[in-house]
């Protein structure tokens, strides 16, 4: 039997290493593996690997590598395929657009058939983190030899299903007769559809036309629990979202201000009214699933407090400003309840709900953070490393202004610059740990952000499915589906 | 008594009209169509009137009663926000009666004019004409107003610009057919023969001619702009939240069908009804001024 | 009925016996009777000519023997219309059902309607319109339908009928129209034909054919036939019995010449005198007015002749043309390519006297419209001058022109489509004033009412709009708006073509009381021989597009020297039965074209004077030399 | 007819090209740079950069038009910027797919709106007519989106009849060319039960009842032929409009359609994506009419002889 999943959207492409939607990542993680995973609760379990050693500056890695297996056509894994994969990807001949995730790997020496070492130009605590990455992923080096530039076309991996097809809008995989695994997998093939309309994805699980469908609407999780045959499974996410306020323009500019705002917003209303009540409120910059997470002292609701923090800071009658985002239900949905919540504090807030490419130039269309036009943006977040540096660094670091990186806030703290770069140093958890620490009580306090909170992640399944299971990164494990 | 035989029984009309009170004593015997502008007069009034009439703000939530189906207190029930559906339909009728008026009757206007100098002039100026509408007519509707609403920004005024520039070419098309036909007619000869003006010729004898088959688009073409606003709220381009735009409300509330069909349901027969309200006045319209009708 | 059975195969026994029909109309005033309490019948093999002025009920008649008049709206109230089929069984039509409706419509009673341009199926070809009837009453196939259809087409005489099949109605001139028509009524034998007005729309000479060719197929097939019009002459010539109509009742029925010798009721008699019969004015050189009857109530009229009207002033031409050339280019092709030319107006040289009235005849396409609006500058010329009291038109710069516009007036000859239907005819006639600014405000109103005054209608007539009005009335509105400029000059292009003849005797007598009173100069444009006999002081006779005789009125009717002209007077019909020629040879073929290829202009000579002031021409122009 | 075929064909050059104009300024006037949507929010300058020069993005405008344009007229359209396949292997994958909804929507659209037009038609002011109407009203008043997604709630959710979506066999059709349609089918009816009634006052079809042409035959062989020739034209007109309609219903019915691509690559900024369908779009509908044309030329016998 085959399973068939119904997702949102259509896959970008069939090279994890130059695609960066988590979809086309998962679905490529049925046909290509990685050195390292995410189990279900984001911690980094070995794949291809077995065991790794790095030395205290974080500079060289040793890694021992799983052996027998086999790639889909027939060639062996193995140290060198490790090398070939990693280097490619390092290489800025190939223009892969994932390379900034290993830019700073300086080479991989292959010391047997089954041990590696990779030697990096700076330290990087965060490696393994990073190869847990679903775009790191080892190739048939006889593929790539045999393919070039096409194997974005003609996927050749170690997974548990061989690639079959991709046309349009599904995805199709078969069955790896000779997967390392013994006895995986436990079906057929898999089928990836893309149903972009929330309700359609829902009637096709209910016809039995797909067995699995991920980010099922919240709204819709009060009737699909009333059917017999299906379950709706909740995980929680590493996906936090939050209102950017730009720290270099009026009023924002007042720290006053911007924790005024974060006390004007109710977050357990947010989770109910934007979410459906599946979501937590954030107590931190990152969601709680992310390394190095520590909850900070909430911003609770306090309408008194938010005015008179306002009026200190001279807009005891509130202000007009601006807030945009993409124009999708669910993020219109919150910015029109930020609408009203910021009203209650007599703060108008305009909503702009903008298409992607439109929100994208007002993003990275600024060369100069003075010529910025964002006055407060709405948006997630997902640490696609699992890692607290990509959960921060990229949002509020402040040599990363765009263009250069996301944060949109224009936030710069030299301390928490300095925790960031710290962090990076160093592959010892308990230093590292101190730094993040640092970082997100400094974070809190200066509140960049309207901290909003981390949505579950809901998936519907037909009852007789199992072994299926979502990640915190909205990512998807498919390799062990069953049917009963 | 005695008549010259030659001169033929007229049965005199008893009343003498003006032109005006003419067309209303055809138009007033239209009664489904009376019945109809009766309604959309109502509408109108509670578009302007909105503020007072409406039982509750459309914009303010209400957290303690989300997705309520009708209530005494709320008689179409409450959206995901609390918010009272039936006030938000009636401020609602403000931005759709405008999306659906102003949007056909911009395009309308502009294509009408263009189809009318087109078809009288014919030439040059006819095959410029008629190419440009060929490239509008070409370019998929709803991309067009995707690029607009791109490039001039949300908003409902847009969204109006929007839906009238697809809207022009087939107004266009329309009324340069008639023309082609009405400008070989007698009465337009005689006119220039008396020596009015093209412009005068144009306004006066030959647009009206245009009318009828143009009403009755017209009337269509409401409900179309009304569902195009619809459409670009569904992916997300139409009006900006919280205004209450009928088909933006029915976009956002169609993930709760069959959890909250009153969210859709209302909006959904609201547009119906006014739909069904344009089409039928058009149709009385297109009849009281049908001179091939008024001869029977 | 309470006489006893009639026995149903008796020869003598009547075809049809409409016995008391009434027909009514829903209407916004309410219920309408059109047709009240009408009888008649028609015996096997005659002709029943039926007259009356337009709206008399001849139409709806026809229709309601036909079953038709349901579908426009109308009810049969009463009566019966009794018809014995060909199976000898008498069925009263007016309570059959459609199933037999069906059968006998097309198969036992065939009709012709008096718009041959709209009577035909414009997607359809000739053959399968015709084929059709053929192949639903007689179960015929395909191809004998086919077969059936040409011999028909052949039957009316159209020439290359065997090509005709194929083509689609817009491919064919009015009266090719008419004889497919007829070629459909008569495919399937009908015992009945009913022919409404079916020559009205005709050219003289095309009206003479038909109507031959209807007498002559009516003796092959013995049929009877139900002849509607208003034209007096045309009954004369087929009428065996006629049957007189006004405001929907019967007026008198009688055999024809009685009718015409001796009409008993005032309403004939008063149609009869409106009836313009050529050569009234044989004999005299000035035009005069139509004789008016006065109608008193319960019978009995008196009979005014009119004095001869002298109108002539001045020796200068007020309008004069001179070798006027108009021609259209036929273009073919992807681009455009030039295939030829009509020849519309060629060389045309005339002119006109200040209260003078020059008509212009000729047939269908011979170019006397042209000649018209290239003379109002509706159309542009070619080559030639139009002078104005003597500055020549086309000279001028255009605002001069445009100023020049309100002397030269047009009347159309349909006066419903000259008139704006969605205007009030008062809008209409003031649109000249505000267009030169020959008034404003107030004044307007007041020119506007005296200018309906001027031409017999009331200044409250102003607020309605044409179609309220009458036929007559509305031509009357067009003179009306004409005189609004006070022009000098007035070309009427078939200005009373479409008119009743009563009503037609009112317009000519209106216009002829206008010149006498504003020494207005016409351009009249008719066919009407009899017409231009009544109203012209000069006639110029056109065929293809060139003038082939011209001369005084009296010249040219009593002495025609063209022999087209000679053609063209011999076919107007005679409206007196006594005088009719029923042996007369049936003219063959349609006018020919004036389409010529590109750089072929026809030959124009300078025209021959033959008596004073009568030239003509002397040398070969189309079939004539 | 030829020639007019030929002159028709000639037309279209011009549109074509000012076509590609437009639609080359249009995506470039789009707000928004490929370059960062294909390299993601997450991606560094140096990625971007490199991305926007594997794209070929740089050089002046009018440069990247004579290049797009020479290209398309030797077919090669370039490659997506999204998913790094030919253009053509993108557009060719779902043409099928869309071109069989359309023509499905518009054969039953047609067909219905025909029947209901002319039963309106028939029974003028009375309740058929009424009925008619409201059908065609309910055609242009309910959103595709809404209609859809309770025709999948009925009919594949509670009754199991028919698949929700996706492009297959015959029953993949239904729902989906049901909902583009009806819009159609809405102004087809409208339109026919005009054209029917003025053409049903027309002398000729006295003259076929005086034929003794039983009935039906005078509505559906008479009039009927006759009242198509103004149809026809509106028909071409809406080919227009289920272009643009099928958007919504392709998404809702996830058919692997162009609608949807066209959605995904404006929202991705792709541009040879964009550029190639717009073109693509053009010119079927410009074919189409065409097509419309020359059957209105063949409806018309006035016109096919000229
Ligand atoms: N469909 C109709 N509805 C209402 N009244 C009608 C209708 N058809 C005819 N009439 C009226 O019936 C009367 C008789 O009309 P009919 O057509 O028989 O006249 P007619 O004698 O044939 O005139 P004409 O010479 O102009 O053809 C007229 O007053 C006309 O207005
Ligand atoms: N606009 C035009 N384009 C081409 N040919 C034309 C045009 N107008 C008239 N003709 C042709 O010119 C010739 C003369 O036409 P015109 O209308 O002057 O004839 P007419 O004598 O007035 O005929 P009728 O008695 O039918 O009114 C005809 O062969 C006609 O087909
Ligand atoms: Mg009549
Ligand atoms: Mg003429």
């Amino acid at each position: 039997k085959t399973l068939v999943v119904g997702v949102p959207d259509n896959l970008t492409g069939l090279d994890p290493t130059n695609v960066n939607d988590t979809l086309s990542q998962t679905a490529m993680r049925t046909v290509y593996q990685g050195l390292f995973g995410f189990d279900q609760d984001m911690k980094i379990v070995p794949v291809l690997a077995e065991s790794f050693e790095a030395n205290d500056t974080a500079t060289e890695f040793t890694i021992r590598l799983r052996k027998g297996v086999k790639f889909h056509d027939g060639t062996d894994f193995n140290a060198n395929a490790v090398k070939i994969s990693l280097e490619r990807l390092a290489n800025p001949d190939n223009k892969l657009s994932r390379r900034s995730l290993i830019s700073m790997l300086d080479r991989v020496d292959v010391i047997d058939d089954s041990t590696v070492k990779i030697v990096l130009k700076t330290p990087f605590g965060a490696l393994i983190n990073t190869l847990a990455h679903p775009a790191i992923v080892i190739m048939s080096p006889a593929a790539l030899e045999k393919y070039g530039k096409d194997i974005a076309r003609n996927p050749v991996g170690t997974g548990a299903f061989k690639f079959k097809r991709w046309a349009a809008d599904t995805f199709e995989v078969e069955k790896n007769e000779h997967y390392w695994k013994a006895g995986w997998p436990k079906v057929d093939g898999v089928t990836l559809r893309s149903v972009p309309e929330n309700g359609s994805r829902f009637a096709m699980l209910q016809a039995g036309e797909v067995q699995y469908v991920t980010l099922f609407p919240p709204e819709l999780v009060p009737v699909a629990e009333k059917l017999p045959n299906l379950l709706v499974v909740k995980r929680p996410s590493i996906v936090g979202w939050y209102a950017a306020m730009n720290t270099m323009k009026k009023p924002f500019t007042d720290p006053r201000v911007r924790q005024a705002l974060n006390y004007a917003v109710d977050k357990a209303a947010y989770c109910k009214v934007v979410e459906s009540g599946f979501c937590t409120p954030l107590q931190s910059p990152m969601p709680d699933l992310l390394g190095f997470f520590e909850p900070q002292k909430p911003y609770t609701f306090d309408v008194a407090k938010a005015k008179a923090l306002l009026a200190e800071a001279g807009y005891p009658n509130g202000f007009e400003t601006e807030i945009f985002a993409l124009n999708n239900t669910n993020q219109i949905r919150a910015m029109q309840f930020l609408q009203q919540q910021l009203a209650q504090v007599g703060v108008k807030l305009t909503v702009t709900p903008l298409e992607s490419g439109v929100a994208a130039q007002r993003i990275w269309g600024v060369q100069k953070p003075e010529d910025a036009t964002v006055q407060m943006q709405l948006t997630g977040w997902s640490s696609s490393t699992g890692d607290a540096d990509w959960g921060l660094r990229p949002l509020l670091w402040g040599k990363g202004f765009p263009p250069a990186l996301f944060n949109v806030a224009y936030y710069k703290n030299d301390k928490v610059d300095a925790d960031f770069e710290g962090a990076l140093e160093t592959a010892d958890p308990a230093k590292r740990g101190a730094f993040y620490a640092d970082a997100q009580k400094r974070i809190w306090e200066d509140a960049p952000w309207i901290f909003l909170g981390a949505s579950q992640l809901l998936t519907a399944q037909s009852k007789n499915l199992s072994g299926v299971y979502m990640l915190p990164d909205r990512g998807f494990v498919l390799e062990g589906a069953e049917f009963k | 008594m005695s008549t010259a035989t030659s001169a033929p029984a007229i049965v005199v009309a008893s009343d003498m009209r003006t032109p005006l009170g003419e067309f209303w004593r055809r138009f007033r015997r239209q009664k489904v169509a009376l019945v109809a502008g009766a309604f959309l007069l109502a509408l109108l009034l509670v578009a302007i009137f909105a503020p007072w009439i409406a039982p509750y703000d459309p914009a303010t939530p209400d957290y303690m009663a989300i997705l309520q189906g009708p209530t005494a207190a709320h008689w179409a029930g409450t959206d995901a926000y609390g918010r009272d559906v039936f006030s938000r339909i009636l401020f609602g009728a403000r931005i759709s009666l405008a999306v659906g008026f102003l949007s056909v009757s911009l395009g309308g206007l502009v294509g009408v004019s263009l189809g009318v100098i087109s078809g009288y002039y014919g030439g040059l100026i006819d095959s410029l004409i008629m190419r440009v509408c060929d490239v509008l007519l070409a370019f998929p509707g709803i991309l067009l107003a995707i690029g607009v609403i791109a490039i001039l920004g949300p908003g409902i005024d847009n969204v109006i610009y929007a839906v009238a520039v697809f809207s022009v070419p087939i107004f266009a098309r329309l009324a340069r057919g008639s023309t082609l036909s009405l400008k070989r007619a007698v009465y337009v000869d005689a006119a220039r023969a008396i020596g009015v003006k093209d412009r005068v010729i144009m306004m006066r004898h030959l647009l009206p001619g245009a009318l009828p088959n143009v009403i009755v688009y017209f009337s269509m073409r409401i409900g179309t702009s009304i569902l195009t606003a619809a459409s670009l709220s569904f992916i997300g381009l139409g009006a900006q939240p919280p205004s209450p735009e009928w088909g933006a409300m029915l976009a956002d509330g169609r993930s709760y069908i069959g959890v909250a069909d009153n969210v859709t349901l209302f909006p959904g027969i609201a547009i119906f009804v006014t739909v069904l309200a344009f089409n039928l006045l058009g149709d009385g319209l297109r009849d009281a001024l049908d001179p091939k009708l008024r001869m029977a | 009925m309470t006489a006893a059975p009639v026995p149903v195969a008796a020869p003598q026994s009547p075809l049809v016996r409409v016995d008391g029909l009434n027909v009514e109309f829903a209407t916004e005033g309410g219920v309408f009777r059109a047709v009240q309490d009408l009888s008649f019948h028609i015996d096997p093999g005659e002709t029943l000519a039926v007259v009356g002025e337009s709206g008399s009920g001849k139409s709806v008649t026809s229709l309601a023997l036909m079953r038709l008049i349901e579908f426009g709206g109308g009810r049969i109230a009463g009566g019966k219309l009794e018809f014995r089929g060909r199976d000898g069984v008498v069925r009263d039509l007016a309570s059959a059902d459609a199933q037999t409706m069906n059968r006998v419509r097309g198969n036992e009673i065939a009709m012709i309607f008096q718009e041959p341009m709209t009577s035909l199926n414009p997607v359809f070809t000739i053959g399968d319109q015709i084929a059709e009837a053929v192949r639903l009453h007689q179960g015929a196939s395909r191809a004998e339908a086919r077969a059936e259809a040409l011999a028909m087409l052949e039957k009316v005489r159209i020439p290359g009928a065997k090509g005709l099949l194929d083509r689609h109605p817009h491919q064919l001139s009015g009266g090719m129209r008419q004889r497919v028509m007829i070629a459909m009524a008569l495919a399937c034998r009908p015992k009945l034909l009913v022919a409404d007005e079916p020559t009205t729309a005709l050219d003289v000479t095309i009206q003479a054919q038909i109507l031959r060719l209807i007498r002559i197929l009516q003796d092959e097939m013995g049929m009877a036939v139900l002849f509607i019009t208003h034209d007096m002459g045309v009954v004369a010539e087929v009428a065996d019995r006629v049957l007189v109509m006004n405001k929907g009742r019967k007026v008198e029925e009688g055999v024809a010449e009685e009718i015409f010798a001796r009409p008993q009721h005032a309403y004939t008699r008063a149609l009869l005198a409106a009836v313009p019969r050529l050569g009234a004015l044989a004999g005299e050189p000035l035009p005069r007015r139509f004789p008016l009857v006065e109608i008193k109530e319960g019978g009995g009229g008196a009979f005014t002749e009119a004095p001869p009207q002298d109108t002539v002033t001045g020796s200068a031409p007020v309008l004069e043309v001179k070798n006027l050339v108009t021609r259209f280019d036929v273009r073919r092709g992807i681009f455009g390519r030039l295939s030829g030319r009509v020849h519309a107006v060629e060389q045309v040289s005339f002119s006109v006297k200040a209260g003078e009235t020059l008509a212009l005849v000729g047939e269908s396409g011979c170019g006397k419209s042209t000649t018209g609006r290239t003379i109002m500058q509706l159309q542009a010329a070619d080559s030639g001058q139009i002078l104005f009291h003597g500055r020549d038109l086309l000279a001028m710069g255009a605002q001069e022109r445009r100023s020049m516009r309100q002397k030269i007036q047009y009347v159309f000859q349909d006066p419903f489509a000259s008139l704006d239907p969605r205007l009030t005819v008062g809008f209409s006639i003031a649109e000249p004033l505000t267009t030169h600014n020959l008034a404003t405000g107030k004044a307007v109103e007041e020119r506007v009412a005296e200018l309906l005054r001027d031409v017999g209608l009331s200044p409250d007539h102003a607020r309605r709009y044409p179609h309220e009005f009458s036929g007559g009335q509305r031509q009357r509105i067009c003179i009306a708006r004409a005189l609004a400029s006070e022009p000098e000059v007035l070309i009427a292009d078939e200005a009373v073509a479409a008119l009743d003849v009563s009503i037609q005797a009112q317009i000519v007598n209106l216009l002829m009381e206008l010149q006498e009173k504003r020494r207005l100069s016409y351009i009249f444009i008719s066919h009407d021989m009899a017409v231009v006999e009544r109203v012209s002081h000069r006639v110029a006779v056109m065929y293809l597009g060139q003038i082939v005789e011209i001369g005084p009125r009296q010249a040219v009717f009593d002495h025609p020297a063209h022999p087209y002209t000679r053609r063209l007077m011999a076919a107007v019909p005679i409206a007196d039965p006594a005088r009719r020629d029923r042996e007369r040879p049936l003219l063959e073929g349609e006018i020919p074209s004036a389409i010529r290829a590109p750089n072929d202009p026809p030959e124009v000579r300078a025209l021959v004077e033959v008596g004073e002031g009568h030239f003509v021409a002397r040398y070969s122009i189309g079939d004539f030399r | 007819m030829l020639e007019y075929l030929v002159k028709r064909l000639l037309g279209i050059i011009p549109v074509i090209f000012a076509i590609s104009v437009v639609v080359f300024a249009f995506v470039h006037l789009l707000p928004g740079d490929p370059a960062r949507l294909v390299a993601g929010m997450d991606a560094s300058l140096e990625d971007v950069a490199a991305v926007r020069k594997s794209l070929g993005l740089e050089g002046p405008l009018w440069q990247q038009y004579l290049h797009f344009a020479c290209n398309a007229l030797t077919g090669d359209f370039g490659i997506s910027l999204k998913t790094r396949r030919p253009v053509i292997t993108e557009i060719g994958e779902r043409l099928m797919p869309t071109v069989w909804l359309t023509v499905f929507a518009m054969i039953w659209a047609t067909i219905f709106g025909l029947l209901i037009g002319v039963l309106s038609a028939v029974k003028r002011g009375r309740w058929q007519d009424y009925g008619g109407m409201i059908v065609a009203v309910s055609g242009i008043s309910f959103p595709s989106f809404w209609l859809g997604l309770l025709l999948i709630d009925l009919f594949s959710v509670r009754l199991g009849w028919l698949p929700t979506g996706g492009y297959g066999t015959w029953a993949h059709f239904v729902m989906p060319s049901f909902t583009l349609g009806l819009g159609v089918a809405a102004v087809m009816a409208r339109f026919t039960r005009s054209a029917f009634v003025e053409i049903a006052r027309e002398d000729y079809v006295r003259t076929a009842r005086a034929k003794g042409v039983p009935e039906k035959f005078v509505i559906w062989k008479h009039t009927l032929r006759n009242a198509l020739v103004p149809v026809i034209t509106m028909t071409g007109l809406q080919f227009g409009f289920l272009l643009g309609g099928s958007i919504v219903v392709e998404t809702v019915f996830s058919w692997p359609g162009l609608g949807r691509l066209l959605v995904d690559s404006v929202s991705y900024r792709d541009y040879p994506v964009i550029q190639a369908e717009i073109l693509l779009f053009s010119i079927e509908f410009i074919l189409i009419n065409l097509m419309v044309d020359v059957l209105y030329a063949f409806a018309n016998p006035e016109i096919r002889y000229k």
